[in-house]
């Protein structure tokens, strides 16, 4: 079967779990958009997102930052589909419009991967030769190789070293509004959070910058408290006020 | 078989990767290229009709020698060769991504898979399956990878241009206007479940 | 061929290393010693009879498909006449480290790029890239490596002062075509853009 997800089975009481294992975000939305069998162009999004954080829930996501920003995107579109839309007004920019877009291509790509698994299936099952002849001294063939991919290779090394003071390039601006949304998206879970909820172990330095600012802004705001209950030890997050996500 | 086939074979024989048919040409300097396709031909013809437990065929830029699928079994259990690990689903997506728009970088793989994929991405290098292939533009210059010819020889594919075009998917991609959209619009299914 | 045959010569073909006749029966179950012997005379007067580039031979143990001695010097010499050989990103990579920071140890190597890198420098010294140009101080004194005059010829430099200071790269750069373009001829793209 070409389905990507490993189910098993758990019984649990009177029905059964289904865990699955998804390859993010869209691919879960892509399965409930299924299983609900809602339009992809006409996507409920309240529903939808209700079953998203759901799901989220129930998988007991542990590094859940990509499904966390899923999570946070769905709230802002559920918010802006409450809108008022004035009556007359020609022009309305559907705020699903983009993620269908991403949800479509996504499924495009699904298409193709059964394609290639078909395809690798096939040749897995075909040996190659594998004992190859230790003649003389195998020949070499001749290099083609220029300076300039060498040095090419040199500007990538350089580029690659994560040293400070090596270069000064920020990768990526920091982005207070998108980790601010994460962690909105976190509260409407659960009541608390923690720290490592946040931020991944191996998060880029941009990533742990813009949690750490989005967390003081929203402590300033009053939506969240912050806590630390030993010095050094993990600081706790508590939902203040019921967000505006939840 | 004649002189040139029999050549050929041993050359193929010589080869765990497919040999182009340059390298084939480049065994017999008084060959021409017609000569060398039709001991080709002879030679697949040989294994086909004679009943071999192998046979020849053309993929990954250039021709192999390769067993046939129906002793594959038997193989593996009497533990004389073991078969490639399946690669994961994510790795499939980041693979078929990048075949599609090569070059591409890791950000633009990531957003169209919505995780970071720079573990897979290291493995699949790894693996030989893809390279980087240039530098992109802009801040940072993103290294942009594509597919390497191993990536064809493990699929099986002759060249990237086997692969469905993408109008031939059975979803292609629509304006998703809304008002547009139909009220019946299938829904379609994300994976034959 | 009768399909025991078949099975063997494919097991022969897909196995690494001489496989004894013992162990052949493994391949299946309901064929007697006898059978197997039969289907090996069967295989190996086929490959003799008909005409093949390769043939049956006893040796190491175990039996084995090898190409015929005949050959072997036509597919040296086109192995040596084929196209040019790039190298990977990643042994560039590695090149252009101890290029720029000879004489240099493996640890530190691996250390600059993030994997080991075993494999690679095996290649380069193979190829006649680098060498050994000293011993470190430390624990087990270890290999530092430099550049060859090879290296110097490869590129066309002069003196290893030729390549551009790391300061005046990124105008070297910009001067320079892109480096390596994609093997394969692009396909359409998934979105449509």
């Amino acid at each position: 079967m070409t389905s990507p997800h490993q189910g098993a089975s758990v019984g649990q009481g009177s029905f059964v779990v289904e865990l699955t294992t998804f390859n993010g975000p869209l691919d879960l939305l892509l399965s409930l958009i299924r299983d609900e069998k809602v339009d992809i162009y006409d996507i409920p999004i309240a529903h939808i997102c209700k079953q998203f954080l759901a799901k989220m829930h129930e998988l007991a996501m542990n590094d859940a930052a990509d499904y966390l920003e899923m999570a946070a995107r769905l709230l802002r579109i559920k918010a802006q589909m409450l809108l008022p839309r004035h009556e007359g007004e020609v022009q309305w920019d559907d705020p699903r419009a983009e993620l269908v877009r991403r949800l479509l291509e996504y499924q495009q790509m699904r298409e193709v991967v059964d394609v290639l698994e078909r395809l690798g299936e096939d040749r897995r099952n075909r040996f190659a030769r594998a004992w190859t002849p230790t003649l003389s001294a195998p020949p070499q063939a001749p290099l083609a190789l220029s300076l300039a991919e060498l040095l090419v290779a040199v500007d990538r090394v350089i580029r690659s070293v994560k040293q400070p003071g090596v270069h000064d390039v920020v990768p990526r601006a920091i982005d207070v509004d998108g980790a601010i949304a994460i962690v909105r998206a976190l509260l409407a879970l659960r009541a608390s959070a923690r720290w490592r909820d946040v931020v991944r172990d191996d998060a880029e330095p941009w990533e742990v910058l813009s949690a750490l600012l989005a967390l003081l802004e929203l402590a300033r705001r009053s939506e969240l408290k912050l806590a630390q209950n030993r010095p050094f030890s993990d600081v706790e997050i508590r939902r203040e006020l019921a967000g505006e996500a939840a | 078989m004649n002189s040139l086939a029999k050549l050929l074979e041993a050359a193929l024989f010589a080869s765990p990767r497919p040999i182009p048919t340059d390298e084939l040409r480049a065994l017999d300097a008084d060959a021409s290229k017609a000569a060398v396709q039709s001991a080709l031909d002879e030679l697949r013809e040989h294994y086909n009709v004679d009943g071999h437990g192998v046979e020849l065929v053309e993929q990954g830029g250039g021709w192999q020698v390769l067993t046939r699928p129906e002793y594959t079994e038997a193989i593996e259990r009497a533990q004389m060769a073991v078969r490639p690990h399946r690669l994961s689903g994510a790795a499939l997506e980041t693979l078929a991504i990048i075949a599609y728009r090569q070059p591409i970088g890791r950000a633009d793989i990531a957003e169209i898979r919505g995780v970071d994929v720079g573990a897979i991405l290291k493995s699949l290098l790894e693996r030989g399956l893809v390279d980087v292939v240039a530098r992109g533009e802009g801040l940072g210059r993103p290294l942009l990878y594509g597919t390497t010819p191993l990536f064809l020889e493990q699929f099986a594919l002759r060249h990237l241009e086997e692969l469905p075009r993408i109008d031939e998917l059975s979803i292609a991609l629509r304006s998703s206007e809304p008002a547009t959209a139909p009220a019946t619009a299938p829904v379609p299914a994300v994976s034959a479940a």
